[in-house]
């Protein structure tokens, strides 16, 4: 069975390979097209915060939760932030249950990055008492159907959820926090960062790699970008290398498509 | 949980949310909802979301777990950290070990798993968000993943509790019935043979009241069985 | 080596099954009745409750210890109740080193709802300092032979263990809990569940199944009823289905057994 | 632990417990008491209540663990988390992890492991009460159940401590006189060949006084020997 | 970390430590240093000090991990208990496990993994004291280890950070410029080829910026490469 | 291939028997004789105390930092000791990533043992508020490259670390602890424990193993001493048995030789 399962699997990336030399992909885009994008908020009302992201046939859900916590000791004024990303086993066959693995952590990181080194939240409007108490944003995404690019779908579905989360009011008496009963606000997101993944494939680079792809690829690069179109994180990623040209076609790639593809999705929360 | 209200059932009958004793709440179920998956489901009952797959037959590592003569059923129910009110923590607990055994033996009745012998059968249930009665939508949802994945059954498994709530036998609670009734009766079974494949109790309730519980929980399967019939049918036609 | 004990395995379910089949058990025993209960209180004096059961072979060792802790925020005024279930290596040639399995984990969970839906334990008497200090009671069932049945005799012994543990005395000072020496009262202990688990074995049921039982049984119930007769806690286990004879059969045979059961071990107890 | 008392030893060389220094603690050892196990001990020195079964020589997974040659020994020392003063977490620690290799070490010289090639033999010490020598009580024990499962030994392995309370070296410490003495020395040894097998000693001693604490030690380990050899006699008779 | 200072770098373009914007830290490489491991490589990067040992190719267990046209590449990053001010508890993170992998691929472009069918090639990097830039070191260090272990490589891999530090673009940031700088660059090379295999980028940078960076990273990466060869030199001789 | 290494192995076994056999050591040592010891104090300054030990090609580091803690209950005027051993996978190719296996236990044990029973810190110095806050000191023992005797390296290198130590001076104001920068004193330390490990080969005794003899030793024993002489922790290891003649032998051996061993150390610390 599994025998068959490698010369199937054999044929498919030669197939991949030979469309890509002569400049077609096997789902027929263009190099620096994305698979269509659907963004849906708001689809777990016991979240804070939550997405739906469909981009092409990987699918996933991502859910902001607030908790009271109590501030790091360096950032005393400010809020904190975790992202952690579980690839369940519902999603890909080779996926395992147990704790996040290289993979499930180096996705979570990326995404956190993006999200904390472009400023996109205002953690100091996330304190509530200096130094003793502060909201905690938990960020968990949760693949369900892992087609491909689970980078730049992440970041989409944690962007959109923290676009649209509300905080609870609060009232602090006595050191003690008590969150008032059906009174939020927005929670201060203040950027739109947008990734953008690009795979090399033998000396051609293309974006949003489906799974089929990423397979073949020999590497990739992430390239996190802010509103203003600064570079806020980067990821080469997996075990080949960027040769000079490859690299700057890919950076170049990374940050023009970011643009139209922060339009596509703020489009779709906004809607 | 906020705080409990003065009574979960009016004097006629009607419960919280409008319905009646023996009334389900609103049930949607979708097969076929992810690509990877050899098979896959999605159900709401209320405001439960969940979200089924099953992969295999397939090879079970290491060879020494494989059993000669028939598959191996593994089962995970998994609550996404969003899914409660209080963040979950990811990874099992107790409470879903627990789930996860019941469910896998809710579900091996109903399956040929001699026909696939020294292979693995996967069973996967994710809650995306819950509201009482979680297990029985996870048997009910993977019960269709496994017709979809073409895994050979004797019956589909139906799934749903009753409860005790204010003195009344009720079908389906949620949240706030199950967190203030006084008993909770989960059933899962095949319908076609009327045989019980799970079954908890925990609360307080008469040997009689157990048994209209139990009665009750089946009616219940019989609508929800109906419902996973009409999924299937929707996805394969036929019938 | 294995295949010789294969083979006698098979010869025995043989053996247990074609008995069964003609209305006789592997050990001479009634479908209906329970092999030799024993039960042996304050068998270990570092706990403030102890119990040693033999059940036919089956033998466990329950110990309850009583710690200062703090109430859960939804029940400031209760104190807690921890049940813990190790299935030792040494009672059984399958059982493996390592924190509980699905097993011993079902088992706990299952002896935890008949003391906690029976009410058995007051945890309001076992409040400190409402929403500050609590006793915290564990119950930790050891298992020494595994000879089937665990169920009913994890309960027989966690209620023995329980009904005859003491509570120190304590003081409060500056918000600090002094336990006083030598000073117990008995624990708040006010009902007595008793579980009685039934095998199904083709369309065959019958009460305490012994292992070489369990081994051919299709299915099991569990049904804890309290001192009132009242059903607290039922769960059907295993890979086979309950019928509605079966079901209703297994059902009443449970609840009658348990109040004989009772009286067994409950004189045990007071001996 | 309570206070610490004024003194341990008496003028007259009375322990707190009534014992002379070179007097052991009250012993039982009852061969045989488990049915599912090979072979099995059940041992009280003083409040220490403690069993042991033995599994093996018995299949060994996975097959690269195996050695050609002998069979591999693994012994479990664990406490039940009833068997001290403060509940014990289950599942092992630092110390027991410790205690289990030096247990083992202490009962390999005894075994012809040479005689079950690719092999396990699986050693398990359940303490269920301790009081102060639970480790040579373990190992007592194992070695009257290795007896009981019928593996071949060169000798059975006795264990005690000798200990140093109040500047005076004592046999057989108990609770007070191991947390308030001045040293701990655990010893196991195979009687017939004057062997050390488990030698410990933590405190503070001359080279001479450790000297005179091995010697009373293994005068312990004679009459615990004794003990070992009447309670495998009332099983099995003979000799 | 201590009060952040005013500012990092001085009017002139000098650094708090006095280098050059693009001028690296004092640079040590010596390799073999180890006796058990079949590579080795000690390495100090201003106050760093790594250690790399390369165990390889050798067997791979279980046996269903081999590839069978290839080396498996495993890397390990580890920094010790005592490397950095606050105690870090032993055992990988996620920092760790991330910088595993990433070095992991870093250094797979550089090797002939196919001429080491079924086997394993182990990387281990030891972080002794760490004052940033540890995990371009550690790839740095690991590839002469690789060298020194006689494992057929394209190429060495050097890697290096570059960072923006009060809007200045340098090379081979510091602690103090990495904890207050505005973006980090980590960055590792096949000098040979030109081609990077390892970049990272967290902060805020133009894109012009970042491409600054990248190329400055590269030439402080030839220099490093530089050190590595005459590190091999001095114990192999020869070129 | 590891055919061919297993016979290499046998072949050098055999070699270093039938040396010991005729009373001399593969390499060259007397039976009494200790491998060149170096030790070099301050090699990490992130840490409080550090050395690193070279004993033959056995090399290790040893780091101690200094945290403030809270005094265990039963000490609450002392300051605590956590020695921790990592036997990490660069040292030697059987030691495998993952937390300390039996062995890396035992020999942070052993190492703790020393260190605590010749009561060689003066954990009293190191209480700053009595029951509120103390100094923990962690002693972590990071071994590089193995090769034989890690016991006595170990404490080497412990006691190395600790008797260079600094501890930083704190002040407590309502009632938090702050370090003040730059000003410390050294840690109290006032005795030298050193242990010393003998291995026995057939009959034959002999000190400081290297890991060939390692391999082919029956047993062992590890005897620390303080500065007095005084035996402050035995340990015997390794599934051999001492007759009463190796033993006596061993242990005069090792009490004996660790007079020589604590100058050797002393004078290069002084260094």
């Amino acid at each position: 069975m599994s025998l068959d399962l490698d010369l199937l699997a054999k044929i498919k990336r030669h197939e991949v390979l030979s469309m890509i030399r002569t400049g077609e992909r096997i789902d027929g885009r263009d190099f620096d097209e994305f698979r269509p994008i659907e963004v849906r908020t708001g689809v777990i009302s016991k979240a804070n915060g939550s997405a739906l992201v469909r981009l092409g046939n990987t699918q996933l859900v991502v859910g902001v939760k607030l908790e009271v916590g109590t501030p790091f000791p360096d950032t005393p004024d400010q809020g904190a932030l975790a992202v952690n990303a579980e690839l369940v086993p519902l999603a890909d066959p080779t996926f395992e249950p147990g704790p996040p693995d290289e993979n499930a952590i180096e996705l979570s990181r990326v995404v956190d990055r993006g999200i904390r080194e472009s400023e996109a939240i205002d953690l100091e409007e996330l304190c509530i008492v200096e130094g003793e108490h502060c909201w905690v944003v938990f960020v968990d995404i949760h693949v369900l159907d892992h087609d491909g690019n689970l980078f730049d779908a992440s970041l989409m579905g944690s962007v959109a959820a923290l676009a649209t989360a509300e905080v609870p009011e609060v009232e602090v008496e006595d050191d003690e926090v008590e969150v008032i009963e059906d009174e939020t606000r927005p929670l201060p997101f203040r950027d739109f960062p947008i990734s953008v993944t690009v795979a090399k494939i033998e000396d051609h680079v293309l974006v949003d790699p489906c799974l089929e792809e990423e397979i073949v690829m020999d590497a990739r690069m992430t390239v996190t970008t802010n509103e203003r179109g600064d570079v806020c994180a980067v990821q080469k990623g997996d075990k080949g290398e960027f040769p000079p040209k490859a690299f700057e076609e890919a950076l170049e790639m990374a940050v023009k498509k970011s643009k139209e593809i922060r339009r596509t999705v703020k489009a779709q929360i906004e809607s | 949980m906020a705080e409990e209200p003065e009574r979960l059932i009016a004097e006629d009958g009607t419960r919280l949310d409008g319905r009646k004793p023996d009334e389900l709440r609103p049930l949607r179920i979708q097969a076929g909802v992810l690509k990877r998956a050899d098979g896959s489901a999605y159900l709401e009952l209320g405001s439960n979301k969940i979200i089924a797959a099953v992969y295999g037959p397939r090879e079970l590592h290491p060879r020494h777990k494989q059993k000669p003569d028939r598959a191996v059923i593994r089962f995970r129910y998994n609550m996404a950290p969003f899914s409660v009110d209080e963040r979950k923590r990811p990874g099992p607990d107790r409470r879903s070990i627990e789930i996860s055994k019941l469910s896998k033996e809710a579900l091996e009745p109903a399956l040929f798993t001699e026909y696939y012998p020294r292979t693995a059968i996967d069973i996967f249930v994710e809650v995306l968000q819950a509201d009482a009665g979680t297990r029985c939508a996870g048997i009910t949802a993977a019960s269709v993943a496994l017709a979809d994945a073409g895994i050979e059954m004797k019956d589909l498994v139906a799934a749903v509790a009753a409860g005790k709530v204010d003195g009344h036998i009720v079908l389906d609670p949620m949240y706030y019935e199950d967190g203030y009734g006084e008993a909770d009766v989960p059933l899962a079974m095949m319908p076609k043979y009327d045989a019980i494949t799970l079954l908890q109790m925990d609360g307080n309730m008469t040997e009689d009241e157990f048994k209209e519980a139990v009665r009750l929980a089946k009616k219940g399967c019989k609508i929800i069985y109906r419902e996973q019939r009409r999924a299937l049918k929707r996805k394969y036609g036929g019938e």
